[in-house]
């Protein structure tokens, strides 16, 4: 056979999937062993029993000055971030994504500053942002929208001019006028893309909320790894990235049921 | 009424010439069937009528009215794909021209004028042998099915023209043989002039009152862009076929001759053949 | 123009983590109370980002170190004055070499510290006390956080920064202090300071920020239960513990009471650090891109002696509101 | 006419597509005027001549310590950054995408650790990767290879395994070994999304790039930006990002070009 | 001598039957047209022959030898679409199967081998109508060009057996009687065993030397678990078409009874009909 057309079981396959996994701990451990049996306060690679100590102080011990347990207070400040950035930046794809994408005049308009907005990189402005927006959360948020935003409004507004044109042919026939094709046509269309679209957006969200708070925070995911970086707390730092790749996967799995579950249709076209 | 006079319309796209000096009329009730090569400008020739294009030249009137600039309701229109709505159940699909028209901006029917609109919508989609499947979406309907549907979604708005371009192209023989009797039917009982584009010849022979064929004559790539397509032919069908009034004989000409036992169009079993 | 709200900006270092800690504990409260104003107390994480804010407008004062006065506000044309001389870094601040030992090996080496900032200064410094200058050497410029780690790769063979990354870099078996601030002391001073528009028009702003700043500093120096529980949470707030906090405050020099803070402010050598901060500046370009001489801005003392442009004073040194807290006239 | 139906000319389509720019340069004008008639040496919002003479300054004035132009050292220090990580990049993620896209059993075993690699922020494990490989280009381009990679890996054996399976059992009867179909079918039909790949990547490399220059280098545009940063030149920072922005929509238009010419016929299928 | 032999074949997916207890001998250069209702198992069982699928049950020989558990090259293919690969110039599609026996490493033919490849696979190119094309990419020609296309790159494997799945559907009618005559031609030409899939019982009819109907007698959805699609006709043509030997009547059944004046299969003038 062909190695391309042979498969694995499904016993292989777990074993498979498993294995790269298993190796990055193992390969961890060696490392983690080495340098602490050369330098046994190395903190690069903290033993496991060190990051367990972490993973306790930070999570399930509170905090002395607050009585608050850190990493809950962190993952519940960087969240509320992210899921402010997101919703606000969906309106925002939705709306513009949707009038670039329908009207010829408003794609005239704006489709050409989208595209160049979209390649300014957000990092380099970030004093700017900060200064007019202060410093609270909604400089923040506006940095993860400036980040996202653009790329989730080109991206609507092609899957929005992707529609057969027999569709919108159709529904004028139907006696549609504009206002009412774009609500019950093209509208619902294109929400089942714009969750995709989310989804994409989720890992730039990310990077842009932990620049976010390496500036400015006193909470948050980003601005405790940063915080303790400076003493290189590798200990802190491995379960956070963790949790934050957790998180990542859980939202990116979740906006796909949720786009099944709103939108049933969207998964029966795809076959 | 709904009488389509097109006088010496030519269309041009940029410097290409798709269609020359089409001058034609089309009687009330008429069920015209638009054949014709590959690429010759039939769609083309529907768009216009649709209102979707613009002729180059010439003008384009129905019941002596230049038609409107843009597709409105008195035009039904079935594709061979994309004309149904995949985020819409079959009910919803069939509701929404009723919806269109009776609520500017919702958009959406509610209470007694829904009622009324569903019950309509039922009817017709029992009409085109959807019953049953009205809460199902397009994807779990067959290809045949879909235009079906296609077909009831614009017959609720009553128009006074249904524009198809090769409705039935993509669908099985014997399915096709179905659908050609409903289409029939509906012909028959709904107030309708119809503008039909097919590839099939005996598609267009079984269906329509009048046969036209475009064709290129000068087809050479140097010859495009100085010749567009013309109407070569115009055939009225005999005995002729007349809305609401039954064929004088070959009541059923979707069984023509086979040359061998099996039934051309549909391979369903003769009865009692089951193994 | 007089206002009552008003917007404090911090940032993590030792010599301001009181700021946080007044503010978590109502000291701020109090004091803004007094006075029938509010304050709000913000903390950066990123201490330039903190500085341009004030530049800015956004923030009526700032935290910030003398040099960085002179060059980030002063420089962007907003008079600033200095309300309180907090401390100096009497160590925190440190050249570190990577199995060197002594300062003369920097010859030729990249050195890696965040370029036009204190650490820079300190690195002039530190040539000029050996009888080199920065063309001896190649600076990289390498973000603060990034230290710790930087100075563990292999090219990495000399690093100036400050705490707590100083204390952590030398805790590595192969890095040696070889110049730090000890060794120019009360030449890298931290400084509370505030818009002189602002401050004139609302005199109560600088009491407060005075009457916090002590109540705070009598607590944390105690050596009172209640004085080691403030230090610990100032450690912890900075990312460590009491003792690693402890350690840092080590080698600040702290002035505990006003007194101590108003002789180091109305002493002659603030004219002579100043004068030296500025000729750096002006070497490096950093007192604006036209400017002439280090003379442009002029840089007020508490005497009233102006060193450069008397017409465009844009740092100013008081020890009116450190004395008032002196004279117990809050 | 309905709204979706009226088109601009092309007179219109120009002017509608300056307007957004030439509004932006005004309100910043008249923002910057502002700011300036409060404070004459305010740097948030530089007077347009203020821009120029930094620009001047910037590009065209030899440094007075290095005798250098700095943007043009600082511009071919980060594309030549950029252009070996994308390089890089492309390889690995041909590579490993032919391989996941081809092969069953490779794709059992790296398919979901690809993805939940694709979701750590490379941002925060930063200090390890300085650690690794030291603080040079190395490190520089590492970070970029890392933010890119995983997603055009991603995204191309996507593209594989869409591709026809009808295509891969005709080369299967033409006699193909699973090395020949490969090479010969798989591959070229890959390379152009390749290139396209590339082109959506551009922004998050420019991202990465900026943050790696942030954090240690002694040239480059983000150096430069986060240099100047310290003390608020906003004269040099606006040139800088409109010049990034600039080289950005050069780099996305260019590889877009270089696909047609390379593999005309992927611009043929399309239509 | 290619024969197939299906010995009591079932294929099941999953729960579902596809296709139940079919045996079937094919003879040597026999021509068998597979018809059926759509989804009732003819790609699946063209799947089999290819190696693509394995039998649930039962056995598939070629020539007494158990087929090979995948495509290989002694058994040519011809989809409905994707046959060939849109980035090769005609020329290169045909080339492949060529350049994938004559270099196993680079899959790439040089010098003489080279030579002597391009001269066969143009006359290959010739033979299917395609001179002139080649180094045309196949999204610059037209859906019957790349059909044709596709045959000429199987064909220069020179294999057993070639497999067609609807191979000409979706084709317009005019092109699709052309094609006809080429596929007539090259089957009496070449060394093949043709099993091809269609939709069209004219199709079936005018090429087939065997006509083969797969029917599901019961297809409820309760029952679609349980019983499968059977082999319900085999009708051998008659008179025997016989490959390599010129019909004894009806030399070309391509042009069949008319309902009118128009060649039904293509809209060509009639000669001297140009305006
Ligand atoms: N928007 C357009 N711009 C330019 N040329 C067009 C456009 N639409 C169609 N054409 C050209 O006009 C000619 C007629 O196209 P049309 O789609 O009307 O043909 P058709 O008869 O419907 O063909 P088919 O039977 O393949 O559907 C073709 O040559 C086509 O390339
Ligand atoms: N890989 C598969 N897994 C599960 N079911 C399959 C698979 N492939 C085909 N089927 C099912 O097997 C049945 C036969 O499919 P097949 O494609 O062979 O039909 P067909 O006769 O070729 O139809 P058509 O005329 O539409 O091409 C269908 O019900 C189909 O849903
Ligand atoms: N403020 C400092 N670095 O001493
Ligand atoms: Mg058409
Ligand atoms: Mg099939």
């Amino acid at each position: 056979m062909r190695w391309i057309n042979t498969k694995p079981g499904p016993a292989m396959r777990l074993m498979l999937m498993l294995a790269p996994f298993v190796l990055l701990v193992i390969a961890y451990s060696m490392g983690s062993a080495a340098r602490l049996a050369d330098n046994p306060s190395d903190k690069l690679l903290p033993a496991l029993a060190s990051l367990t100590d972490a993973i306790n102080r930070m999570a399930f011990t509170p905090d002395v000055r607050t009585g608050e347990y850190l990493m809950w207070v962190d993952t519940t400040a960087s969240l509320s971030r992210l899921l402010w950035a997101l919703g606000i930046s969906t309106a925002i794809a939705l709306l513009f994504g949707m009038t670039v994408g329908m009207f010829p005049y408003v794609r005239a308009l704006l489709a050409p500053f989208i595209a160049t907005i979209s390649m300014v990189p957000p990092l380099a402005l970030l004093p700017i942002l900060f200064i007019v927006l202060g410093l609270g959360e909604a400089a923040k948020i506006t940095l993860i929208v400036i980040g996202v935003a653009p790329a989730m409004i080109r991206d609507l507004a092609l899957k929005v001019i992707e529609l057969p044109r027999e569709q919108i042919i159709k529904a004028e026939t139907l006696g549609g006028s504009s206002w009412q094709i774009a609500l019950r046509v093209v509208l619902p269309q294109t929400l089942p893309r714009l969750l995709t679209c989310l989804r994409l957006q989720l890992g730039p969200a990310w990077l842009f909320l932990i620049a976010a708070e390496a500036i400015s925070a006193d909470s948050g995911l980003g601005y405790r790894i940063f915080l303790v970086r400076r003493y290189l707390s590798m200990d802190v730092i491995f379960p956070y990235v963790a949790w934050i790749t957790l998180l990542a996967i859980i939202m990116n799995f979740a906006l796909d049921r949720l786009r099944i579950a709103i939108f049933p249709w969207s998964n029966l076209e795809r076959q | 009424m709904s009488t389509i006079v097109l006088d010496n319309v030519w269309k041009e796209y940029g410097d290409q010439i798709v269609l020359e000096k089409v001058s034609l009329t089309i009687a009330s009730r008429a069920f015209v069937a638009l054949v014709g090569p590959s690429g010759c400008g039939k769609t083309t020739f529907l768009k216009m009528l649709l209102g979707e294009e613009a002729p180059t030249r010439g003008t384009i009137t129905l019941d002596g009215i230049p038609l409107m600039a843009e597709p409105g309701p008195d035009r039904g229109v079935v594709f061979q794909r994309y004309s149904v709505f995949p985020h819409l159940t079959v009910l919803g699909n069939v509701l929404l021209g009723k919806a269109f028209t009776g609520s500017k901006i919702a958009a959406r029917l509610f209470g007694a004028s829904k009622r009324s609109a569903v019950e309509e919508a039922r009817q017709l989609i029992a009409d085109v042998g959807l019953a049953g499947s009205e809460d199902k979406y397009p994807a779990q309907l067959s290809g045949g099915m879909q235009q079906r549907l296609a077909l009831a979604q614009a017959l609720i708005m009553k128009p006074k023209v249904l524009l198809l371009d090769e409705p039935f192209g993509a669908l099985d023989p014997g399915i096709r043989a179905e659908i050609h009797v409903l289409m029939k039917r509906l012909w028959h009982e709904t107030e309708l002039t119809v503008v039909m584009v097919t590839h099939d010849m005996r598609e267009a022979f079984t269906l329509g009152t009048r046969v036209i064929a475009f064709e290129r004559p000068r087809d050479r790539p140097e010859e495009r862009e100085r010749y567009g397509a013309l109407l070569s032919r115009d055939i009225d069908i005999w005995p002729p076929r007349i809305a609401g009034e039954p064929s004088i004989f070959a009541p059923d000409r979707d069984d023509p001759v086979m040359p061998l036992g099996l039934a051309q169009d549909d391979l369903a079993p003769t009865q009692g053949d089951n193994p | 123009q007089a206002k009552t709200d008003f917007k404090v900006a911090w940032s993590i270092y030792v010599g301001w983590m009181p700021w946080g800690y007044a503010a978590d504990n109502g000291i701020v409260q109090k004091w803004a109370d007094k006075y029938g104003i509010t304050i709000e107390v913000t903390q950066f994480n990123d201490y330039v980002e903190s500085m341009n804010q004030y530049t800015a407008g956004a923030y009526d004062a700032v935290t910030l170190t003398n040099m960085d006065g002179l060059s980030i506000p002063a420089a962007g044309g907003v008079d600033t004055t200095a309300v309180i001389i907090g401390d100096f870094s009497n160590g925190n601040d440190a050249v570190i070499l990577k199995d060197q030992t002594a300062l003369a090996a920097i010859k030729g080496q990249p050195v890696n510290l965040v370029e036009f900032s204190v650490s820079h200064y300190l690195l002039a410094r530190a040539l000029e006390s050996a009888g080199m200058s920065e063309r001896d050497v190649n600076v990289v410029n390498t973000s603060d956080p990034d230290m710790v780690g930087a100075f563990q790769t292999p090219d990495v063979t000399a690093m100036v920064t400050w705490n707590p990354m100083v204390s952590e870099i030398l805790a590595l078996p192969d890095a040696t202090n070889v110049f730090n601030s000890a060794d120019i002391p009360g030449e890298i001073i931290d400084l509370m300071v505030a818009n002189t528009d602002v401050l004139a028009a609302n005199p109560d702003f600088g009491k407060a920020l005075v009457g916090i700043w002590y109540d705070t500093m009598s607590i944390m120096t105690a050596d009172t239960p209640e004085g080691a529980a403030a230090r610990q949470a100032m450690g912890v707030a900075s990312g460590t513990d009491q003792a690693g906090f402890e350690a840092q405050l080590a080698a600040t020099k702290l002035f505990p009471t006003p007194a101590e803070a108003v002789a180091f402010t109305t002493a002659p050598e603030l004219a002579t650090t100043m004068d030296r901060v500025r000729t750096f500046l002006f070497d490096k370009g950093l007192l604006g891109s036209g400017a002439p001489s280090a003379d442009v801005i002029g840089i007020e003392l508490p005497d009233g002696t102006v060193l450069g442009d008397a017409a465009n004073v844009k740092l100013r040194f008081t020890a009116s509101y450190l004395s008032m807290a002196a004279d117990s006239a809050l």
